[in-house]
């Protein structure tokens, strides 16, 4: 369970999330939803670290320090990016084997002086990532350099990535970004598959409502930095104040 | 008003556009539709003279097949890339005016604050530096500057991408408006959306037109989604694209296919 | 009293100097992304050239300084052809390091064409002086510092206020968005080479009266610069400020509390405020967001 | 390795070698001396050479570094000369010293320090031609306290080997007489002499030893300050004829300690060079390193015809027993291997140097 | 995991290990020991076909003392990604330290540990202190660094020698046996290059080396995934410090003297020229680099006055046409062979 309380983020005279609060429990999938600029991306680096910030985060009742990358990681959550970041120059497979929490026979030491058992650990660990391939469809391209893959399979590279580190806690900004209703159908149907198989609860950012319709329990809104509506989906779509900050009057119609 | 034959890129031993033939019109919008890695990207990076390329490419009657990109973009061919590209260290409102860069000679289509008009968000971060935006923002961005450029062929690759309904269906409003002085030609992943406003499209499936034509015909369902499965268009089926192999019928069950369309 | 002037009088030169060159490295920096690391060696070939004009050839003063300038702009605009334009595509450490060639092979080019004896270049001015609150200020150090004001004014002018600039702030930020902008690099990026190049040329022929011209004279000075671009965050008033500051430091510590280690205050200055602030003294723009 | 000496009956047969070594490379380079080596190595082939063998010699670039000091003394060797000239870099011959004795070949140096005396080397091999910090530093200070009765004397040096040595020998040599004294150190590349210009303020005279580069700076910047004082230097000479120091700033006020100075000397191989020099260059030997190297090689030559040998070892003996009146003076072998003892004092009156004092017998301790 | 696969079931690897459909990333293709033997074996012999000069000799030496140092520069930049400036201040520093306590502690074994130690606690303090400094910053702040460190030792005289230098060192033994001789050292420095080689080797080839890239290139994300890469490159630096400080120290007992002059910025210089020309993407770009010029400089003796003007002018080239140096010839040449042919 990630429970945060009132974080806030400022840069310089820029109040870019201000007390906010939030808590996913285990086998949820919450929405983080909101225009454009709202603080959802900031909320999320608040939460890994990678932007200061005040207010509490713990972890299954654990407090985490924050402002520090990676806090957060340790301890069971992980995230994706709205831009994907990935390693160019290294093969799919490593960039996914990046992602492995575990520690042992990692290092420099283990390196040097404890070749067989790090040998042993470092197979078992190729199965792993190339599993994660297959759950987001690239493991043809496994020895294939990073750099080569279009935008849409660069997401699905760092789904694998997360997906390797077996987060107990995902947030997920912008997943089906650049993904066509085919594949963000077939992201839908991935990311409850691994739910249901005992996979991570989810805080999702993202803009496609349809997507979030189908996945979410509950949404949370932001503009402008604060909370302005929270509930479940039906609810959310239907505030007034949602409809006008972030539909627009008229839900699209194709 | 653009026009290519057999244009083929290649990233050393992939093809990853294996001769593709397309038209746009003036004052015509046209779609380029296609799953990911399909080769959408390759192709208007290949069009902007980004990426070495092999075929026939004709902007407006000359043959531009050897100009420099920025010399394309000063005669009007003016290309909102992937993945945003905004000035990081520039602010919101210099980078505004850096598209005017590859206007030229040509009339002004559009003054900053029609983009401010346009993205009402953009207005309080006038001074903001680039790199501070969120994404949406910088999709913003990215676009007002293509539009500064007053193009006279625009290429927009996912302008939807990341953006708030509110601000795609202006963004949609704004591109039927000027469709009219401004010829489009559109990649996007929401395909629906785009055929509303494309008069044609295209739909690539592994660096290969696999079904062309006039929009209405492109929004029968059935059809384009075969042709994103690599069933349709009668193009080899190995897609290098695993997501969609296993999957045909979940997808093509009609209710999930129902994508952004409430 | 006229003790502190003197000092103070040499430390504002040594300033505006420094101030020239940090300003070329930032001008070629808010361009390319990169540090020229032959900045100092263009500095050293303006001297050279103008010692060689007005003392080998007996050619007049004046028309020195439009000849240097010309010269350093064209040496600019090949170093660009040479070691930028091949490597555009590449990451900013390969261009550093081709900067860093260039000014290798323009110190051997330098030793091969005047030696390695030290030269010297007259002040046009002569060595005379003007009584400053009882100290002597002398009038090259006032040339040197009007030059740099005049040039910074309009440089920043230049660079910020126009739309040239903005273009160039561009190119440097995204090469490949500023061409599908119409950007025309091809003409750009030579230009702002040249500029550069030409402030470093500015500074040798203003420095080059005050000390003697050895190869290695601009490599020497080179460190304070970057001093001066570090604190001064990137930005051209930031880093004419910063310059000022570090030639001060310099002269004052130097004068009460230690002249033998004048060469060090400029590296102590820099570890310093680097392990204070990783990012300098003004924060400057950083480029990456997730 | 065995570069070992000369095996004689070809060795004494064929040409005799001389290696020479110095910076020929990087912003230290240094060009009189190869100019005026090769002066006195084709005056004496034209005369047919040394008991009718022909002089040969090669160059081989020490640069600064110890490191390429002993690459370059390994490489001589190999060339099997029958003496070294040069070195420009205490530290330099010291690495080298090794390789030297192993080869048993002599060296004639102008380093000054007393890292390259004979005992600190550890060897009978090495020949010192010019003063040593020691020698200069009483020279100047002979004329300084004696000629011009200074009380209060200012010195400003540079940080590195030489000038710091010859600031302690000054300022012993000061504190002996009753001479008080201020130091100031600055760095080599220092661009601003204005504190030390400063404090010198109150004395009645500044002795600034570094290198032509901080001479010009010392002349002209008491210049800007009005302080009007006699100033020491090192090397003004080379300042001086390079035009790093105005013509109207040179007076009988600079004054300049040297080596070997042929442009003031009376003797008649000082004309000789000098006029030689002139007219096959069209220039002025700049650094003072040109007149010795003429002179080491008709060192050689006189060692050679008193040993009647080009073996090295032989040579070396003979050097230690042979007077010469040189281009610098007379050169003659001491117990430290020195081979100069007067050392001259020279001022700039209207730009042109003139021979202030020649401090005679000036002897070193080490 | 019960997640049914998107991607048919033919292409999964069956239970029970086997793991042939799953490719092994590049690291562990490649056959580095086996190429490090090769060339060890060929080093041995080398002395015996250069001839027994004390030129010859010393070259040699200079050469592996040169791969040693290059490599340290190579830890710290090519796969730590710090570029640094300050490689002759710590070479200088492991020479210094080397000697001193090669005399208070116990000969030439004892210098060389804690000169390994020393420096390598220095460089991981600078990456510690500097460790948000952005790449270019960190890379002036090392020579400023750098600088300091040589006036410390220019004043501190007790210790240095300064410019007069020392000449006390202790000769190097094994097993009592000194080696006197710049021949039996020979032997001495090649043991430790192999030695540093071969754990070069090992880390290339462990997962560590993998996240070191992740960390080096990508600091943020490789954080947020878990990794700690400022610890990973606070490692990589420490240990490519510590190679330097043992290149200082070799040089230091093989010389029997040096002094002040012997430590210059030009040999940060010629340190990267070295691993440019060599080869930054590869362990033995060091030593190619490396051998390469030091003997470069001696063919070169004869149009010397040329030699700095034709090394920036081969760095040039080398950087605009070969980014991969002399290691990474053939996939330079393969690459632009197969970019003629589809162009
Ligand atoms: N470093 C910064 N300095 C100043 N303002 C910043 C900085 N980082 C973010 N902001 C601002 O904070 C606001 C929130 O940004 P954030 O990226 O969190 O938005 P978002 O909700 O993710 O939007 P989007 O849906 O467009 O991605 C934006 O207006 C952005 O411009
Ligand atoms: N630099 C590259 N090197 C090698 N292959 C590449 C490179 N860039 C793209 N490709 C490959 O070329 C194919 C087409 O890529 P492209 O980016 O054009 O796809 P796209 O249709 O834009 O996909 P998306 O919707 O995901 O953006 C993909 O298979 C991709 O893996
Ligand atoms: C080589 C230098 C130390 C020589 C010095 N300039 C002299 O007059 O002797
Ligand atoms: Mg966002
Ligand atoms: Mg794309």
């Amino acid at each position: 369970m990630l429970a945060a309380r009132d974080i806030r983020v400022r840069f310089g005279g820029v109040v870019a999330v201000d007390k906010v609060s939030l808590t996913v429990r285990d086998q949820e999938i919450v929405g983080l939803i909101g225009p454009n600029g709202s603080g959802k991306s900031t909320f999320i680096n608040a939460l890994t670290g990678l932007v200061p910030a005040e207010g509490s985060v713990e972890v299954d009742g654990k407090p985490v320090t924050l402002g520090r990358p990676g806090a957060v990681a340790r301890m069971g959550v992980l995230r994706t990016f709205q831009t994907p970041q990935v390693h160019d120059e290294l093969t799919c497979l490593e960039n996914v084997l990046v992602g492995l929490p575990e520690w042992n026979l990692r290092t420099l030491g283990a390196a040097w002086l404890r070749r067989p058992s790090m040998m042993r650990a470092e197979r078992g660990r190729w199965r792993g990532a190339y599993e994660a391939l297959e759950f987001t469809g690239l493991a043809d391209r496994a020895s294939a350099q990073a750099g080569e893959l279009s935008y849409g399979e660069r997401r699905r590279l760092e789904l694998a990535r997360v997906y390797l580190g077996k987060p107990a806690t995902l947030l997920l900004d912008e997943p089906a970004a650049g993904l066509n209703q085919v594949e963000s159908q077939n992201l839908v149907r991935l990311l409850t598959e691994w739910r249901d198989a005992g996979g991570p609860a989810l805080l999702l950012v993202e803009h496609k409502i349809d997507f979030l319709e189908e996945l979410c329990h509950r949404m949370i809104v932001l503009e402008l930095g604060k909370q302005i509506a929270a509930g479940e989906p039906a609810e959310v779509w239907a505030d007034p104040r949602v409809m006008d900050a972030y539909l627009g009057s008229v839900v699209i119609d194709a | 008003m653009l026009e290519l034959k057999d244009l083929r890129v290649a990233y050393g031993h992939t093809q990853a556009v294996d001769g593709i033939g397309l038209t746009v019109g003036p004052g015509e919008a046209v779609a380029l539709l296609g799953a990911n890695g399909a080769g959408k990207t390759s192709t208007l990076r290949a069009i902007s003279r980004l990426l070495p390329s092999d075929g026939e490419l004709t902007f407006d009657g000359a043959d531009v097949s050897r100009l420099a990109p920025e010399e394309l973009a000063r005669r009007g061919l003016v290309h909102v890339p992937e993945g945003r590209r905004v000035f990081a260290s520039l602010t919101v409102h210099d980078n505004l005016l850096v598209g005017r860069t590859a206007q030229a000679r040509r009339d002004a289509l559009f003054s900053p604050d029609d983009v401010y008009d346009l993205f009402p968000a953009l207005v309080p971060l006038r001074k903001r530096h680039g790199w501070a935006l969120s994404g949406g923002e910088q999709q913003m961005v990215a676009i007002g500057r293509g539009l500064l450029a007053s193009p006279r062929l625009l290429m927009l690759d996912e302008p939807s991408l990341g953006l708030a309904p509110i601000v795609v269906k202006a963004v949609y409003q704004a591109l039927a408006e000027i469709k009219q002085r401004v010829s489009i030609l559109l990649v996007e992943q929401n395909a629906t959306l785009a055929l509303t406003l494309c008069d044609r499209g295209y739909v690539l499936l592994s660096g290969r037109v696999v079904l062309s034509g006039a929009a209405a015909e492109l929004g029968d369902r059935e059809a384009l989604l075969d042709s994103y499965l690599g069933h349709g268009g009668g193009a080899a089926g190995d897609s290098d694209d695993g997501t969609t192999e296993g999957d045909h019928r979940t997808v093509a069950d009609p209710d999930a296919a129902d994508a952004t369309t409430r | 009293m006229d003790r502190f002037v003197s000092i103070l009088a040499s430390g504002i030169t040594s300033g505006a100097i420094y101030a020239l060159i940090a300003l070329g490295i930032v001008l070629l920096q808010n361009a390319t992304g990169v540090i020229n690391f032959a900045q100092g060696d263009l500095l050293t070939l303006g001297a050279y050239i103008g010692s060689f004009w007005v003392v080998s050839m007996g050619f007049g003063q004046l028309p020195m300084y439009v000849v240097v300038l010309a010269a350093l702009f064209a040496v600019g605009v090949l170093m660009e052809r040479v070691g930028y334009a091949p490597l555009r595509n590449r990451s900013p450490l390969t261009i550093v390091i081709s900067t860093f060639a260039l000014g290798l092979a323009l110190r051997a080019v330098i030793l091969l064409w005047q030696g390695s004896d030290p030269k010297n270049l007259p002040s046009p001015a002569g060595e005379n002086t003007l009584n400053v609150a009882g100290a002597a200020v002398p009038y090259q150090s006032l040339i040197t510092i009007v030059v740099t004001v005049i040039v910074g004014g309009l440089l920043f002018l230049a660079f910020q206020r126009s739309a040239l600039g903005r273009q160039v702030r561009a190119l440097a930020a995204d090469r490949e968005a500023a061409l599908l902008q119409g950007v025309r690099v091809k003409r750009l990026s030579p230009v702002v080479f040249g500029l550069s190049a030409a402030l470093a040329g500015l500074a040798g022929v203003l420095v080059a009266p005050i000390v003697s011209i050895t190869p290695t004279l601009g490599f020497g000075l080179l460190l304070s610069a970057f001093a001066a671009v570090i604190l001064g965050g990137e930005r051209l008033g930031g880093v004419a400020f910063a310059a000022m500051l570090v030639a001060m430091a310099q002269a004052l510590l130097g004068a009460y509390l230690s002249p033998g280690f004048i060469d060090a205050y400029p590296f102590l200055i820099l570890v310093v405020v680097l392990a204070l602030r990783p990012q300098g003294l003004v924060r400057m723009v950083s480029g990456v967001r997730f | 390795g065995c570069g070992a000496p000369a095996e004689s009956g070809e060795a004494e047969t064929g040409p005799i070698r001389i290696a020479f070594m110095d910076i020929l490379t990087g912003p230290q380079a240094l060009t009189a001396g190869d100019y005026s080596l090769k002066l006195a190595v084709d005056e004496i082939n034209a005369a047919g050479g040394i008991n009718g063998r022909k002089l040969e010699y090669k160059k081989f670039d020490t640069n600064i570094t110890p490191e390429a000091a002993v690459r370059a003394t390994n490489l001589a060797i190999e060339y099997k000369p029958s003496i070294m000239i040069g070195y420009g870099v205490s530290s330099g011959l010291r690495a080298s010293v090794n390789a030297i004795n192993k080869a048993g070949v002599p060296v004639i140096h102008g380093t000054l320090a007393k890292l390259t005396s004979p005992e600190s080397l550890g060897t009978k091999l090495t020949f010192r031609l010019g003063p040593t910090t020691t020698q200069y530093a009483l020279a100047a200070n002979s004329y300084f306290f004696g000629d011009l009765g200074v009380k209060n004397l200012t010195i400003i040096h540079t940080q590195d080997a030489a000038p710091t040595e010859g600031a302690q020998a000054i300022i012993a040599d000061a504190k002996a007489k009753g001479v008080t004294t201020t130091e100031r150190a600055v760095p080599p590349t220092v661009t601003d002499l204005t504190e030390p210009v400063l404090a010198a303020k109150g004395s009645d005279a500044i002795w600034e030893w570094g290198y032509a580069t901080t001479d010009a700076l010392i002349v002209k910047q008491t210049a800007q300050n009005n302080v009007d004082l006699p100033i020491m230097t090192f090397s003004v000479s080379a300042a001086a004829t390079r035009g790093l120091i105005p013509k109207d700033l040179l007076t009988d006020k600079v004054l300049s300690v040297s080596s070997c100075a042929p442009y003031v000397l009376p003797g008649e191989r000082s004309k000789h060079f000098m006029d030689l020099y002139r007219k096959t260059y069209n220039e002025e030997p700049t650094d003072a390193n040109a007149p010795r190297y003429y002179d080491a090689v008709y060192l050689l030559k006189a060692a050679v015809e008193k040993a009647g040998s080009s073996e090295p070892q032989k040579v070396a003996t003979a050097i230690e027993q042979t007077t010469l009146e040189g281009a610098c003076g007379e050169l003659k072998a001491d117990a430290n291997h020195n081979l100069i003892h007067d050392v001259p004092i020279i001022k700039w009156p209207a730009g042109k140097p003139e021979l202030a004092k020649l401090a005679e017998d000036i002897e070193s301790d080490f | 995991m019960s997640v049914s696969r998107v991607v048919s079931e033919d292409r999964v690897p069956t239970a029970g290990g086997a793991t042939a459909a799953v490719p092994p990333p590049p690291a562990y293709t490649a056959h580095p020991l086996r190429f490090l033997a090769i060339l060890t074996v060929a080093a041995l012999i080398v002395p015996f076909l250069a001839g027994e000069s004390a030129y010859s000799t010393d070259l040699l030496n200079t050469a592996l003392i040169h791969s040693i140092l290059v490599l340290g520069f190579y830890w710290c930049f090519s796969l730590g990604g710090r570029f640094t400036f300050g490689v002759f201040a710590m070479y200088a520093t492991g020479a210094y330290i080397s000697v001193w306590a090669g005399n208070h502690l116990g000969g030439f074994w004892a210098g060389l540990l804690v000169a390994v130690l020393a420096t390598g606690a220095l460089g991981c303090l600078m990456q510690l202190v500097f460790a948000r400094t952005a790449l270019i910053f960190f890379a002036i702040v090392t020579m400023a660094i750098g600088g300091l460190l040589i006036i410390v030792f220019r004043e501190w005289t007790s210790f240095t020698g300064g410019y007069e230098g020392l000449s006390e060192i202790a000769t190097p033994s094994i097993l009592g046996l000194p080696l006197d001789t710049a021949e039996s050292r020979y032997y001495l420095i090649l043991g430790i290059l192999v030695l540093f080689l071969l754990a070069t080797a090992l880390f290339l080839r462990s997962p560590a080396a993998r996240d070191l890239r992740m960390a080096k290139d990508k600091g943020p994300v490789a954080a947020v995934a878990g990794l700690r890469p400022k610890h990973l490159q606070l490692a990589a630096f420490g240990v490519g410090s510590a190679m330097q400080g043992a290149a200082g120290s070799l040089y230091a007992h093989n010389s029997g003297y040096f002094s002040l002059e012997a430590f210059n910025i030009d040999i940060s210089l010629l340190v990267l020229l070295m691993l440019l020309l060599g080869g930054m993407n590869s362990m033995y770009g060091p030593v190619i680099g490396a051998v390469v010029l030091v003997y470069l400089p001696e063919l070169l003796r004869g149009v010397q006055d040329y030699a700095d003007f034709i090394y920036g002018v081969a760095v040039l080239v080398i950087v605009v046409a070969f980014p991969s140096g002399i290691a990474g010839l053939r996939q330079t040449v393969e690459r632009r062979l197969r970019r003629a042919g589809s162009a």
